[in-house]
């Protein structure tokens, strides 16, 4: 049991590793839902519009005439190359939709969970720490609604009240039609995109076109983030080594700080790193509702358009972000815990 | 005996609560420590010592009461703000656990639980100073210096308890409290330990109440011996005493029914500890007991001086003048059902 | 003074009617030379390499003859295999070496080798070989109440369907183990009953299908002592009189010294001394025997001694010593007990934990922090002043400050080289269990080969 | 493998008070009851407040027909076509739809099919999951480990495209009703199912009472129905009730993206909120507000179900009491002597 000089660099070698299994299992995953789909991808997105010769012909260019096997193969090569296809109906290489759109997504998605945690994280610490009392009450009960109320339907109240009553904000999209004209694109982030220009009109008219689709998915994660830090916190706080912090007179805010909380934090971290997925379902959402122009609503277009080289595309990214987060977190709780590093 | 008591228990009761109602797990206990003395607290399990452990360092779940008085030095404990209590805990009161290898926090190297403790009782001592204050305690605990920095879960369990009992003693608490310190280590271990609390008041002058369930444990390291049966101490006095003569009817039942390597038959006490939330009328032990007289059923004990020195609860040894007529005739009982008696 | 309840007191002789010698009663379990070795589940780093992490000897070569009727006491502390030799007994841990041939007469279906079994085979077995656990809360099924847990083995073997039948048959153990009047014990569960209660109750279950053979792991140490003794004399009234062997795993010698016919000592995977409970008792051959002993703490203050108490802890069984494994803790140990480079560390982490602050940084800067030195017959100690002599001179301070230190006795040479020094150690040498009186010991000290270079030594 | 564990005597764990005397009642859903029986304060207050919520919809959902003014699709009554959007009124308290379909009978049809869904969808994934983990996590072996892949990956991915692809792929063959939109949730929530129980059997296997059934010779099948099963579901109703919950989120997320119910099938929240969404724009909010109260009602009154029942249920989170001891005086008891004549010794010595 006792070895000591495991390392952190050990541990990271032996986690990339396992990172190639899971991809592949999800890349498998991927293929097989797209391809045991019944019906034709080619018939289904062009349907009508081409002839039967021009239909035939687009398919042995898109390679569904091939063996299912040699297909796979193709797939795998496509993704190891990261080379993602074009788009059947409207021709974009998915390289490109994730380069712009996919930035929306991070955009919103970054946003939305530092809104979480800076909500979430106080009102689960006190209310795990103060069990049972009226706080602890009202801040699951600001949980589990925030949590209940669907995000297109909290967009929708706030598009009502801030924009159609207050008009305070702007209903939707991600810029105004005159500052999406006049700034550059350096990193399809328009927040960062507008400092970097040190364009002051842009930079609030991308904060006020960011603050409803942040807080409608903030509010969401943020019910999850109360949940988990209160039920891990009451955990850790029956923790032997918490009684025996107490016992050596260890100031109380420092035992639930640095004994109780710490040690919530490595479940923590693991739960919210499988909410990604969370985060990316409310993405997709939240987007449609705002006419946010990130992945998801791109997404959805595709798949009302029976696009599906361009679904298959954006599933592949999915796939790929969810194996990278996952990565991350063990990373992060690498650095937490000591023993998680042996 | 001449020293001053550093801790002085008066009538303590400790009751918490439960479902079924509230558990009287330490019920009008009294009793002194001196300095330098070692007192084994000794009992089987649900007999209310570790609550009593406890219930002295303020250290007991919510819900419970207390009552009584416990003088520390020329302070009263019971009923003291909790902010001062924890002041007192760690640098005047110690505590050392049960099971060792979950008292340390997993995430914290062990200089780091020398350092929070020391900073919140000493907060003018620098790093340098804390260092070598820690590296002496543990060096007198058996601990290499080269160890200092590591984690928790590089040490073993006899180790851990070492590291344990140093943090308990790094700030020299005039009064410790040892609950079971050995139960979850090897004989080994447990002797290499034992070896170290009867070095104590050697290096550390310090008091200590060792609770065990282990009478061998008291012969070993204890000066003093009380005896605690179903929330009350019903016999204490010196160690060696008490051993070769108990007054007692439990003490002595007790004391013939532990297997040691001079036992040469099987003995036991029939039935089995009372239910604490409705314990038995008068002496808690006179179902079992079998020495019992009409008025153990009826009467509460009182504490008296045995002819031998030490202090017993029972009708056998008076007052005389307080049992009512008829008193001293044998209890008829009805025959005990084999299987309530485990 | 009131009298003691006679009834309550048994005499040990009373409950051992079969006056046969052990010697010729008819052997139940022949152990020979078992391993079980469990492959260490390595990081996937290394699989993909196809580096093998090693494994951990639970169980390293135990040899022992259980006879019928007798009661062999298995004692050990934690991470010695004792348990793991029970379960591999009853196939709940993989036997990978080894013979192990169970016969408990022809009504049991005559000799079975126990190694190599396969589940379904094995399950066969345990109708003959029953288990008791330390724990009797959890060895018990919480969703099911007593009448079901203790029937139960009559279903899985298919004994009897008979609900009238299984029902004469629960109420006889009930009432065998003094689980009475049965009526108000037959649908409690676990959760409503002490801890007594509860070990009676497996204790039912146990004798159900008339086993041969009871492995009882622990089991009183998790009762209180007032009931302890009561639970080892149904224990005894049970081998009385169902005529059961018992293999009694404990690591308490108090219990096996009243209880066992025969102790068997482990350490570490390895039986370092066998033979007869009398003869351990009176006369503990092994260093680890007699520093046990010496260990357990007595309930009588007049005779609490100071002990000369074996350091450290139980090594850890993936990577064991060389030599004998208790070799880094005894005091006793001498030059073939197989000293080598990882006790550099101990050597130096002992010195470092007695000197003074300033002392220590002062020596530490010589050979730096202790690395984690390989298992190996010769150690290279780092001397960051190359050329000084500093680390041969911190070694010889070490030999002057404590020259009984019984590590010196398994050095042979120190030789400096230009960056450090380098220590060489004697040849190690397994010890084997041999033959000295009526007791099996495996100990250099007792092996004529060795015994004269025990006393006080010269060492190069 | 050290110093790790070894017998605890005086360990106060376990047997530390002696049981009561009275037996429970008890099998599995008599522990439950008894459990859920036994809740205090907040956590009570969430169960039955939860348990409320939910049986008004379910009423609703039962009685549908009896209880909705109009039918799920009916645009006219009486020959006379109901007002396109028309507002809140006297025979239409909700409104009207685009479709110029009454808003309030939408509502309450709409709880019926998030009833019949959610109840289809956790049948199928207890049925898939609870098997699947106790099965992986009872042999473990080759077939644990490629289950667990594959269920982490489907857990790992975002759970509403995958119901989106599920639904998307099953319109052409199933079509687009209540079964299609519950087989897309299910295979979303079979992986949680799957973790849980398989969570549940690797620490239950390591139970002494587990490797005693093994010891008393018991095929894998028996460890498995009669000693695992019934301690291994113990977390079971928390999940589906939390479970239920998020599949009715789901379901109108689906409805939402266009992927879910059709209005042809039957009513559905989600897709009457995305109809919703144009009528927000000019400012007609009874169209989406209506049906996206009774999304956040049914799902909190489930949700506070969940969290009640963990409250209840996870021994993490059970408090050992709730009650205040109040100690009684001691003169009250007439059994109690003050007098301590016999003690001449400590006493004198109380304070130096």
């Amino acid at each position: 049991m006792a070895t000591s000089g495991g390392s952190l660099r050990r541990y990271a070698l032996t986690r990339l590793a396992l990172v190639i299994p899971m991809i592949l299992i999800l890349l498998t995953v991927v293929f097989l839902l797209m391809r045991v789909a019944p019906g034709d991808p080619i018939q289904a997105a062009l349907g009508g519009k081409l002839s039967a010769a021009q239909l035939e012909e687009k398919r042995r260019a898109a390679g569904f005439t091939k063996p299912l096997i040699v297909q796979y193969g193709e797939y795998l090569k496509q993704v190891f190359t990261l080379n993602l296809g074009t788009a059947i109906t409207d021709n974009q290489r998915i390289t490109t939709v994730l380069k712009v759109n996919g930035a929306a997504t991070l955009e919103l998605s970054f946003t939305a969970t530092l809104i979480a945690l800076v909500i979430g994280v106080p009102i689960g610490l006190r209310a795990g720490r103060l069990r049972d009392s009226a706080f602890d009450a009202g801040g699951r009960l600001f949980g589990i609604i925030t949590y209940a109320a669907p995000v297109f339907f909290v967009g929708l109240l706030f598009q009502l009240v801030f924009s159609k009553w207050l008009n305070w904000l702007p209903n939707s999209g991600m810029l105004s039609p005159i500052d999406q004209a006049e700034l550059p694109a350096h990193t399809h982030l328009s927040v960062v995109d507008a400092i970097w220009d040190h364009n002051m009109s842009a930079f609030v008219d991308s904060l006020k076109h960011l603050a409803m689709p942040s807080f409608t998915l903030g509010l969401l994660l943020c019910g999850v983030v109360i949940r988990l830090i209160r039920t891990n916190l009451i955990q850790t706080l029956k923790g032997d080594y918490v009684e025996a912090a107490r016992a050596r007179g260890v100031p109380e805010h420092k035992v639930v700080m640095r004994h109780a909380f710490r040690n919530a934090l490595v479940p923590v971290v693991t739960v919210m790193g499988l909410q990604a997925a969370l985060l990316l379902s409310g993405a997709v959402l939240t987007e449609e509702t705002f006419n946010w122009p990130g992945i998801g609503n791109q997404l959805v277009t595709y798949l009302n358009n029976r696009d599906y080289t361009a679904v298959q595309g954006i599933i592949t990214i999915f796939a790929l972000a969810v194996v990278f987060i996952s990565l991350l977190i063990d990373f992060v709780n690498a650095a937490i815990d000591p023993r998680v590093r042996y | 005996m001449t020293a001053a008591p550093v801790i002085s228990v008066r009538d303590l009761r400790v009751w918490y609560g439960t479902e079924r109602g509230p558990v009287r797990a330490v019920d009008g206990v009294s009793f002194d420590v001196r300095a330098g003395e070692t007192l084994g607290l000794v009992g089987e399990s649900g007999c209310g010592k570790s609550t009593l452990g406890r219930g002295i360092l303020g250290l007991l779940p919510s819900g419970s009461a207390v009552d009584g008085s416990v003088r520390f030095r020329d302070r009263e404990l019971v009923g003291v703000k909790q902010s001062d209590m924890r002041e007192m805990r760690g640098a005047e009161l110690g505590l050392i656990f049960q099971e060792p290898m979950t008292r340390l926090d997993p995430l914290m190297r062990i200089s780091e639980h020398f350092a929070e403790t020391l900073r919140a009782h000493e907060p003018e001592l620098n790093s340098e100073e804390i260092d070598a204050r820690s590296i002496d305690t543990l060096r007198r605990m058996g601990i290499p210096p080269t160890r200092f920095r590591h984690y928790p879960h590089e040490f073993s369990g006899g180790m851990r308890q070492r590291i344990m009992i140093a943090l308990a003693l790094v700030l020299n608490p005039a009064f410790v409290v040892a609950d079971e310190p050995t139960t979850a280590l090897d004989v080994l271990v447990e002797a290499q330990i034992l070896s170290i609390l009867a070095d104590l008041k050697r290096n550390f002058d310090t008091s200590l109440l060792l609770i065990t369930h282990n009478l061998g444990i008291v012969a070993e390291a204890c000066e003093r011996v009380a005896v605690m049966y179903a929330g009350r101490i019903v016999e204490e006095g010196d160690a060696r005493q008490v051993f070769s003569d108990p007054s007692h009817p439990y003490t002595r039942e007790l004391l013939r029914s532990t297997i040691s390597l001079s036992t040469t038959a099987l003995h036991y006490i029939p039935g089995s500890p009372p239910d604490l939330v409705d314990p038995p009328s008068g002496c808690h032990f006179h179902p079992r007991c079998p020495s019992a007289m009409q008025v153990c059923g009826s009467l509460d004990p009182v504490e008296v001086r045995a002819p031998s020195g030490q202090r017993v609860s029972c009708w056998l040894h008076g007052p005389d003048e307080l049992i009512p007529p008829g008193g001293t005739a044998p209890l008829q009982r009805q025959e005990l059902a084999s299987a309530d008696e485990a | 003074m009131p009298t003691k309840p006679d009834d309550l007191e048994v005499d040990p002789a009373h409950v051992k009617p079969d006056t046969t010698p052990l010697d010729d009663r008819p052997v139940v379990l022949d152990v020979r030379d078992l391993r079980v070795h469990f492959a260490l589940r390595g990081g996937f780093f290394d699989r993909l390499l196809g580096r093998s992490s090693g494994s951990v000897k639970a169980v390293d070569g135990v040899s022992f003859t259980l006879r019928k009727g007798e009661v062999l006491g298995l004692v050990g502390e934690s991470g010695s295999g004792k348990t793991t030799t029970a379960r591999a007994l009853l196939g709940l841990a993989p036997i990978t070496g080894g013979t192990v041939r169970f016969d408990a007469g022809p009504e049991y279906g005559g000799p079975v080798e126990l190694t190599g079994l396969r589940e379904p085979q094995f399950r066969a077995v345990r109708q003959a070989i029953q288990l008791v656990f330390q724990d009797p809360h959890a060895s018990l099924n919480p969703a099911m109440d007593l009448a079901t847990a203790v029937a139960h083995p009559l279903k899985i073997h298919h004994i009897t369907k008979d609900r009238v039948e299984i029902d004469r048959r629960v109420r006889a153990a009930f009432e065998r183990v003094g689980l009475a009047p049965v009526d108000q014990y037959l649908h409690k569960y676990p959760a409503d009953l002490s801890g007594g209660q509860k070990q009676r109750a497996v204790l039912a279950r146990a004798i159900m299908l008339n086993p041969a053979l009871l492995v009882a792991d622990e089991p009183v140490s998790m009762l209180d002592m007032s009931v302890r003794a009561k639970i080892l004399q149904l224990m005894l009234d049970l081998k009385r009189d169902l005529g059961l062997t018992y293999l009694y795993v404990t690591h308490d010698l108090a219990t096996a010294k009243f209880f066992c016919d025969t102790i068997a000592i482990m350490y570490l995977g390895r039986i370092v001394e066998i033979g007869p409970a009398a003869q351990i008792y009176a006369d503990p051959k092994h260093p680890y025997t007699r520093s046990l002993l010496a260990a357990i703490p007595e309930p009588d203050p007049s005779r609490a001694v100071p002990r000369n108490l074996p350091r450290g802890e139980v090594p850890d069984a993936a990577r064991p010593p060389l030599g004998c494994s208790f070799h880094p803790r005894c005091q006793a140990a001498f030059a073939p007990c197989g000293w080598e480079a990882r006790d550099v560390n101990a050597l130096l982490e002992q010195r470092w934990t007695a000197v003074a602050e300033d002392e220590y940084e002062r020596e530490r800067v010589v050979v730096g922090d202790p690395v984690e030195l390989e298992a190996g017959l010769a150690a290279r100690l780092p001397d960051t002043r190359a050329g000084s002599g500093a680390a041969v001179a911190l070694l010889d301070e070490i030999r002057r400050a404590d020259p009984d230190e019984p590590f010196w006795r398994g050095v042979r040479s120190v030789e400096p080289e230009p960056a450090g020094v380098r220590l060489e150690f004697n040849e190690p040498v397994d010890p084997a269990l041999r033959n000295v009186g009526p007791v099996r010991v495996a100990c250099h000290l007792h092996d004529p080969r060795f015994a004269p270079l025990a006393t006080p030594l010269e060492t190069p | 493998m050290t110093a790790a564990s070894i017998a605890e005597p005086g360990g106060e764990s376990i047997l530390d008070t002696p049981p009561p005397t009275t037996s429970r009642p008890r099998g599995p859903f008599g522990r439950l009851w008894q459990q859920v029986k036994q809740a205090q304060g907040f956590s009570k207050w969430l169960l039955w407040v939860g348990a409320g919520i939910t049986a008004v919809f379910i009423v609703l959902a039962v009685f549908a027909p009896l209880i909705a003014p109009y039918g799920f699709d009916q645009y006219m009554a009486h020959g006379v076509r109901f007002a396109k959007q028309g507002s809140p009124n006297g025979s239409h308290w909700f409104g009207t739809n685009v479709r110029s379909v009454d808003v309030l009978s939408v509502v309450i049809y709409g709880s019926r099919t998030a009833i019949e869904v959610v109840m289809l969808a956790v049948v199928f994934s207890l049925f898939v999951g609870v098997p699947l983990g106790l099965i992986s996590g009872y042999y473990g072996g080759w077939l644990d480990r490629i289950l667990v892949l594959i269920m982490d990956a489907l857990f790992a991915f975002p759970y509403l495209l995958l119901a989106i692809i599920i639904a998307f792929l099953l319109q052409n063959s199933v079509g687009s009703g209540v079964l299609t939109a519950a087989i897309a949730i299910t295979v979303i929530y079979v992986p949680q199912y799957f973790r849980v129980v398989r969570g549940q059997v690797l620490s239950a296997r390591e139970e002494p009472y587990v490797e005693a059934a093994r010891a008393l010779g018991a095929r894998p099948r028996t460890i498995m129905g009669r000693y695992l099963f019934f301690n291994v579901i113990q977390s079971v109703p928390v999940i589906a009730t939390l479970n239920a919950a998020d599949a009715i989120l789901t379901l109108a997320g689906l409805g939402f993206l266009g992927f879910g119910i059709q209005p042809t099938q039957a009513a559905e929240w989600g897709y009457e909120l995305q109809r919703g969404v144009a009528d927000m724009g000019a400012g007609l909010w009874w169209t989406s507000v209506f049906p996206g109260i009774a999304i956040v009602s049914l799902v909190t009154g489930l949700t506070l179900v969940g969290e009640g029942l963990n409250d209840v249920l996870n021994p993490v989170l059970r408090k050992r009491s709730g009650r205040r001891v109040v100690l009684p005086r001691r003169d009250a008891s007439a059994t109690t002597l003050p007098t301590r004549q016999g003690d001449n010794r400590g006493r004198g010595e109380e304070l130096a």
